[in-house]
């Protein structure tokens, strides 16, 4: 049976993934890949891999695709022309692919529990981690303590993201609309006349469903927080939840109310101090004579209790700064003030042409700035045509 | 402990020296009298340490613990060194002095930097007379080649700095990737790379790769201009004069051989050599390029080239007497690097002061100059005999005792010797000859019409009025010319300095 | 010799495969980080598979009143926590990378590779022909200098 | 508190970076930053110079294998120490040489750096392979936003090409860690070393070390993987592009090293997957391909980026003799190149801070207005050619002796004949300063006042890469040990 639905599982995703490479229209392949990450959440349920599952649903199905589409929103969405097969690219596959089948020659059998990787070390935590640290879901002692220092990398590489998105698109913020009414009302909209269609957040189902749904997404991100120890879930996963939230937020009201209401500075101090409060308790951890994150000095009676603090702060700092982060990251890319630079296509002879793709026409750079990625999905079919008006 | 400070102030003194230029640099006066008088004090530093080597305490300097690992940065003069150093630093304050008349005379620019170099090319030239051992011998080697670079670029026209990449290129290129591995091999096979009497590599290398070891040595040195690897040093003629002069017949080729010589003698170890025949081909080597250089030389009608090959066939001289591993071949060799150097600056003097007095460059224009300036020729004469090998001149000696050398060899090598010295005459003499004995030419155009595009250059030049060269000038190659006399009759110290290399 | 059972390792080197050829070989960039995030979720595939215990259930203890109930068999927590930090990698590499196709695409007006590449190097080329030239000029009137310097050492 | 050194030289960097943003301050995020890679530093050289053998610290208070493990030998302390020194003067430069958006938001860009040193540093005193990989994407992450921060569009298309290789190569990492951890069940060093013997047979555990080789070959630019350095070196900000010329490349170069010998061991990378017989020719390749077109670039930074390409070839050789005299010739040319290459292009930065741009054309004459830069690229490329006096000739000199010790005279001297090709490319160079005429039409200089935030930095450097020429003995010593500590039974 579980065979089967992996079968099946996999047959999806290589479906996807073809169709992926061959797909010319951008929006569609950024579906794609969201639909992709989703099914390979799948794949890793029904591998048991719960924790897995529910941060690649959240991440890849969620965020990564959001940001896909406020990219495109930013360039053009259409690949330029198809390119022929690119032999050297196939032969390095080829090489690299064979490498690979040749070492699974000598694994160990798929799913054989007496494989060496579930070894000394994996027993270790099956066998320990309940009176050692007294939670349930072993994957979060072993993220947050044992192998504590990982995380804490993990989430600088989600503070330099941060960072580094910061650098290089937070330069330009497209200014606020005038004050008072929301936007997104009676705004032009953003297609040339001729094919205009209903835009997404002058839908007032959509706008009373979302204001509906926040407060519930929201509730749930401070469950999966505080869940985290005993089903699948933590930190990382509620801080993109909320994130999502704020981010359905700026989708259905327009970034700017986004920004608006929670403004960029502020979040930048937060990011930062989620990172801190995960160093700090490492840091005072080695002030009471213990190791980096050695949770156990806190409360040097009943070690496991300090574990239980100890996890709970490192939690929630990284909630902090993930959540941060990931807000940070949708509103700069979604509040981009696009340059009106001309797109830029070779011709038969590979000389440049300069000239106006099709969607820049109709725009002032505000306008522009507003649609993020919903609307070009509302749009998705008026965006493949317009595209498909960029000669190539 | 007094003699290794001794070292110590006759290394300092030049750097001392350069940076002092470096600060005069704003007035000339100032600047080319701390040139000289630093000049003559490195001498007498110099000097002060021939008694102790006589003696045979040889003053030793140890500066740095492991320059490499077990390979310290030490100093220990010994006689070959000793006289190589005294040649040096002998020449410098007389080349200084002349120099100083001959940039001016022919408003050169970027005087400072040119003084500043030629000191530090002192300094590095007594580096490598002291080195203690082979990885201080290269470093001052390198220190030497960069120093000189910037001297035969001096002019910066397109010429020098194409000639300043050969230069670089040959001299750098062979000494790193011929000397440099030579060196590590060395150290590699005999664990350590001090120069000890007697050898270093015996029982460490097997004889059949000797001659390999031997020939990565002696073309490392690309120095000492042993053909094929001799293309350097006429390019190097495009520097003014006064570097020819000392550099170019002194102290950056003197470098080459002396490092060979050095190397056969304390690395190699003569008995190793005359055991094993390693030299044999170096012998050869030496023989053809001490002809093939005299034969160009005959060519050439430039006076700073001819003077250049026969700076090749002599240094060649030099090569072959370190190749012949016999007692008098070794210490002919020692000798001719004085007599050559003090002979060959003369002429490049004499030469330096035609070009600026008289602007000539070439010798078919210089009938009848010997009126004009009958000094400068006359010392021309006496230094042409000294490296003929004719007395009453120094050369005599060296050439002498090379000779006997090679009796002890074989008989075709004399008469190597014999021959190259007859080319010498031919190619050397008629220079002197001309210009006391030629009348000068009416109109030189119409006499070499064929030819030279500087005789149309100096057109107006040959009329114009000139006596003999500037004082600044003149004293100085009076006075090597004198030495050239004086080392006939003294010549006998030198060989006494030099016995111990011979008699272990 | 008789294959191990790794078949579905063979079915995520294919996706891996797949990802790697659209990364190497499609010239548009947001295509391209696409085709990267596939092999990045395909190495996760890669390590949860081999995290996989037939029979086991997730690696979160089944409690009986306050206590783990023995004997349980669980999947090996392990590649689970490892792949955790492997996809907020993957999703931090993929915002810098679209922040950079867009910062590009605002510089040189594409976001295609051939297109950029073309544009730099005539950048390149319009920098060495302006180098040339303005070489070309000064050497001229150096050249003339240098005759000047010449001549001078021959007429001083 | 000296227990805590290890920790404290990565902890350090890595707190700063959010502190910096906290602060939000343009002028304090600067001293924060030069103080956070001064005081890593100073742990760095302290625990280099005071530990008597290899340190370990368990992260979590939980037992090495458990938990994850940091491991300092002298190794790693060295290469440590340099990084985190380089750092230093490095970031003295400040945002020199960045775009103009990233005025007012300089403190980004100091947590992106401090974020780069943060992850090097811990890249190198783990003990952890998938710590490793964080690490490493730490720093790679920060690399690639701040090659973009550089002044031309160029640096833009360079840091996306760098992102994708990077990425790849990180990935390649990944693949790699986990079919060693499939095989051997654990991620410690120690550990795997100590079970790789029972599965050294096996065709899995080859492929897990040739996918680690080529991902941090990537990371490394060994020869065919390199086309992501010149660009990202060139192209990036100058405090970026000095940091990463001494370090990037030396950090990963560390780890591979630990790869071969900490993880695999030699005698199964060097016995049973002939790895150096791969390495050699690759080595030999790059030592003249990169020399070779560092000649005809028609700039300062491209042209030592170049050179670089060519001296990475040099480390890799060292490597691949497989001999403890190769490894010691390795660390000691890893160390020499870092501080050469970091003084060079300190230097130039400084041009160009002078000039506008670093052509080199615009360069010509020079020497005689900036005697004291001049005279430092001069001795530092003598450093980079190997003329003894400099502490390039002592790399060099331990590399000959290396090869000549494994018996091939000739792979001697393929290296001194590459070497003359840096002589080349250097004298190039100097041939321009000093012995061109200024260019008569040049346009007017960018700043007159000496630009000393650069001048110092380089000037130090260039001082002890020459006097570590001469003393030579305190590296070489140290590194002896290290290499012998390092290799020490692996054969």
């Amino acid at each position: 049976m579980e065979t089967a639905i992996t079968v099946v599982l996999f047959v999806l995703l290589l479906a996807t993934a073809i169709i992926l490479g061959r797909q010319r229209n951008l929006f569609a392949a950024s579906m794609l890949t969201g639909i992709f990450s989703l099914v390979s959440a799948g794949l890793f349920t029904v591998m048991e891999a719960v924790d897995v599952a529910f941060t690649e649903a959240a991440v890849g199905a969620g965020i990564s695709t959001v940001l896909m589409l406020a990219t495109l929103s930013l360039t053009e969405d259409v690949e330029a022309r198809e390119k022929k097969i690119s032999w050297p690219a196939l032969a390095v596959v080829v090489l690299t692919g064979g490498a690979l089948i040749y070492g699974t020659l000598d694994m160990p059998n798929f799913g054989d529990p007496h494989a060496v990787v579930h070894g000394e070390i994996a027993r270790y935590y099956i066998d320990r981690s309940w009176d050692e640290i007294g939670l349930p879901n072993m994957v979060t002692s072993i993220l947050a303590s044992y192998r504590g220092s990982d995380t804490f990398g993990e989430l600088g590489v989600v503070f330099v993201a941060g960072t580094s998105v910061l650098l290089l698109l937070g330069g330009r913020r497209s200014e606020l609309p005038a004050s008072g009414e929301s936007p997104g009302h009676e705004r032009p909209s953003s297609r040339p006349p001729g094919k205009r269609h209903a835009h997404v957040r002058e839908m007032p189902v959509v706008r009373t469903v979302a204001k509906v749904m926040l407060p519930y997404i929201v509730l749930f991100a401070f469950y999966v927080q505080a869940h985290g120890d005993f089903g699948p879930g933590g930190g990382f996963q509620a801080g993109v939840i909320l994130a999502t939230a704020f981010i359905l937020f700026g989708l259905v009201f327009g970034p700017q109310e986004l920004v608006r209401h929670v403004p960029p500075e502020r979040l930048e101090r937060i990011m930062a101090v989620g990172l801190m409060i995960y160093g700090g308790v490492g840091v005072v951890a080695m002030l009471l004579g213990g190791q980096f994150l050695a949770y156990g000095v806190f409360t040097p009676s009943h070690p496991s209790h300090g574990h239980h603090y100890g996890i709970f702060m490192v939690e929630l700092g990284v909630g902090i700064t993930v959540s941060a982060v990931m807000i940070i990251i949708y509103a700069t890319f979604a509040t981009r003030r696009p340059s009106l630079a001309p797109q830029v296509v070779l011709d038969a002879e590979d000389r440049c042409e300069t000239e106006v793709s099709a969607d820049d026409v109709p725009l002032v750079p505000e306008e522009r700035a507003l649609r993020s990625g919903a609307d070009l999905l509302a749009e998705g079919a008026a965006g493949t045509d317009a595209a498909s008006e960029v000669p190539s | 402990m007094s003699q290794s400070l001794g070292v110590g102030v006759a290394l300092g003194l030049p750097v001392v020296g350069a940076a002092l230029v470096a600060l005069a640099g704003k007035r000339p006066n100032v600047r080319e009298a701390v040139t000289g008088l630093t000049g003559l004090a490195t001498f007498v530093a110099v000097a002060a340490l021939y008694p102790a080597v006589v003696a045979g305490r040889l003053p030793e300097l140890q500066l740095v613990e492991a320059m490499l690992p077990g390979v310290p940065l030490m100093f220990r003069v010994e006689p070959l060194g000793m006289l190589y150093a005294l040649v040096a630093a002998g020449l410098w304050p007389v080349t200084s002095a002349y120099a100083a008349g001959y940039l001016r005379e022919h408003h050169e620019q970027n005087q400072t930097r040119f003084f500043v170099c030629f000191a530090l090319s002192i300094f590095a030239a007594l580096g490598i007379a002291f080195a203690g051992n082979l990885a201080t011998l290269f470093l001052f080697y390198e220190v030497l080649t960069l120093a000189t670079f910037p001297l035969v670029t001096h002019h910066q026209t397109p010429e020098a700095q194409r000639a300043g990449r050969v230069y670089l290129g040959i001299l750098m290129g062979t000494s790193v990737c011929f000397l440099l591995l030579a060196i590590a091999f060395t150290y590699y096979a005999a664990g350590t790379l001090d120069f000890v009497p007697g050898g270093i590599l015996r029982g460490h290398v097997a004889t059949s790769s000797l001659p390999l070891l031997l020939a990565l040595f002696v073309y490392g040195c690309g120095k000492a201009a042993l053909m094929p690897l001799h293309r350097w040093l006429p390019n190097a003629m495009v520097a003014p004069t006064p570097v020819s002069a000392l550099l170019h017949a002194v102290a950056v080729v003197k470098a080459g051989v002396f490092a060979i010589l050095k190397i056969v003698v304390y690395v190699f170890g003569l008995d190793l050599l005359r055991d094993t025949g390693a030299s044999d081909w170096l012998m050869f080597m030496a023989s053809v390029t001490i002809l093939l250089a005299s034969l160009i030389a005959f060519k050439q009608d430039n006076l700073k080239a001819r003077l250049a090959y026969s700076t090749i066939s002599q240094l060649a001289y030099i090569v072959l007497g370190a190749a012949m591993v016999t007692p008098d071949a070794i210490l002919g060799g020692g000798l001719h690097i004085a007599t050559h150097a003090v002979g060959k600056i003369t002429l490049f003097f004499c030469a330096g002061a035609i070009i600026v007095t008289a602007h000539k460059t070439e010798v078919s224009q210089l009938d009848g100059l010997g009126k004009k300036m009958p000094i400068t020729m006359a010392a021309f004469l006496i230094g042409s005999l000294s490296i003929i090998g004719l007395p009453p001149t120094g050369g005599s000696w060296s050439k002498w005792l090379l000779a006997l050398g090679a009796a002890e060899q074989s008989p075709v090598l004399v008469g190597v010797l014999m021959l190259s010295s007859l080319l010498g005459i031919g190619y050397l003499l008629p220079i002197p000859l001309r210009a006391f004995f030629f009348d000068p030419p009416a109109s030189p155009a119409r006499e070499h019409g064929h030819g030279h595009g500087h005789d149309h250059d100096h057109g107006h030049a040959q009329d114009h009025e000139h006596g003999e060269a500037h004082p600044l000038m003149l004293v100085p190659l009076s006075l090597t010319a004198v030495g050239c006399l004086l080392l006939f009759f003294y010549s006998q110290h030198v060989v006494a300095l030099l016995r111990p290399l011979v008699t272990p | 010799m008789t294959l191990p059972n790794v078949w579905n390792y063979w079915a995520v080197v294919v996706l891996m495969m797949v990802g790697l050829y659209i990364v190497i070989a499609k010239p548009n960039y947001v295509k391209k980080l696409m085709g990267l995030s596939l092999f990045q979720v395909s190495v996760i595939m890669l390590y949860v598979s081999m995290g996989r215990v037939t029979g086991g259930t997730a690696p979160i203890y089944i409690l009986d009143d306050g206590a783990p109930r023995p004997f349980v068999l669980y999947t090996n927590p392990v590649p689970h926590v490892l792949m955790l930090t492997a996809i907020v990698v993957g999703i931090a590499t993929t915002a810098v990378g679209l922040a950079l196709v867009v910062r590009i695409r605002e510089a040189y007006g594409s976001s295609e590779e051939d297109v950029v590449a073309e544009l730099d190097r005539r950048e390149v080329e319009a920098a060495n022909a302006l180098a040339a030239q303005r070489a070309a000029e000064s050497d001229a009137s150096s050249a003339t200098a240098a005759h000047a310097g010449a001549s001078h050492e021959e007429h001083a | 508190m000296s227990e805590h050194l290890p920790i404290l030289m990565v902890l350090v960097p890595l707190l700063s970076a959010p502190l910096v943003v906290f602060i939000k301050h343009r002028k304090a995020s600067r001293v924060i930053a030069t103080l956070a890679c001064a005081l890593s530093a100073c742990a760095a050289w302290t625990l280099a110079l005071q530990m008597s053998s290899a340190v370990s610290y368990p992260l979590g208070g939980w037992r090495p294998a458990i938990g994850i493990e940091l491991r300092v030998d002298f190794a790693g302390a060295y290469v440590a120490a340099i990084v985190s020194t380089i750092a230093t003067f490095a970031i003295s430069l400040g945002t020199r040489g960045t775009r103009e958006d990233v005025v007012g938001r300089e403190m980004f860009f100091y947590a992106a750096f401090l974020m780069c040193v943060a992850g090097l540093m811990g890249m190198v005193v783990t003990g952890d392979a998938f710590n490793v990989f964080v690490f490493l994407e730490i720093s790679s992450l920060s690399t690639y936003t701040l090659v973009a921060m550089g002044k031309e569009r160029r640096a833009l298309t360079a840091a996306l090409n760098y992102l994708f290789l990077g990425t790849l190569g990180g990935t390649f990492v990944l693949i790699g860690i986990g079919l060693m951890y499939q095989m051997t069940g654990t991620l410690n060093a120690a550990a795997v070393s100590a079970r790789i013997r029972e599965v050294e047979h096996l065709r899995t555990t080859h492929v897990a070390f040739a996918f680690l080789a080529v991902g941090l070959g990537i990371k490394l630019a060994v020869f065919p993987l390199h086309q992501w350095l010149p660009g990202a070196y060139s192209q990036a900000p100058h405090a970026v592009s000095s940091f990463l010329a001494g370090t990037a490349t030396k950090v990963m170069y560390f780890q591979l090293i630990r790869v071969v010998v900490s993880f695999f061991g030699v005698a199964y990378v060097f016995d049973t997957l002939h790895f150096g017989d791969f390495l050699l020719p690759l080595s030999l390749v790059a030592m003249f391909a990169g020399s070779l077109s560092a000649i005809f670039q028609p700039s300062l930074r491209r042209l030592l980026a170049y050179s670089s390409i060519g001296q990475v070839g040099y480390l890799t050789l060292a490597l691949s003799l497989g001999t403890e005299a190769g490894l010691n010739a390795g660390l000691l040319h890893l160390g020499a190149h870092a501080v050469t290459k970091t003084a060079l292009f300190l230097i130039a930065a400084a041009f160009i801070a002078q000039v506008g741009d670093d052509r080199l054309d615009r360069l010509s004459g020079l020497g005689k207005r900036y005697p004291l830069l001049s005279l430092g690229f001069v001795l530092g490329g003598l450093s980079l050619i190997g003329v003894p006096g400099t502490v390039g000739f002592v790399s060099k000199w331990a590399l000959l002796e290396a090869v000549l010790a494994g018996g091939r005279p000739w792979l001697a001297f393929l290296i001194l004949a590459s070497s003359m090709l840096a002589v080349v490319y250097v004298f190039r160079v100097v041939e321009v300063l000093y012995f061109r005429a200024p260019l008569a039409n040049a346009p007017p200089l960018a700043r007159e006042r000496a630009d000393w935030g650069s001048w110092v930095p380089a000037g130090l450097l260039v001082l002890v890469s020459v006097g570590l020429g001469v003393w030579s003995e305190l590296p070489s010593e140290y590194v002896a040990t290290a290499a012998q500590s390092l290799f020490g039974g692996a054969r």
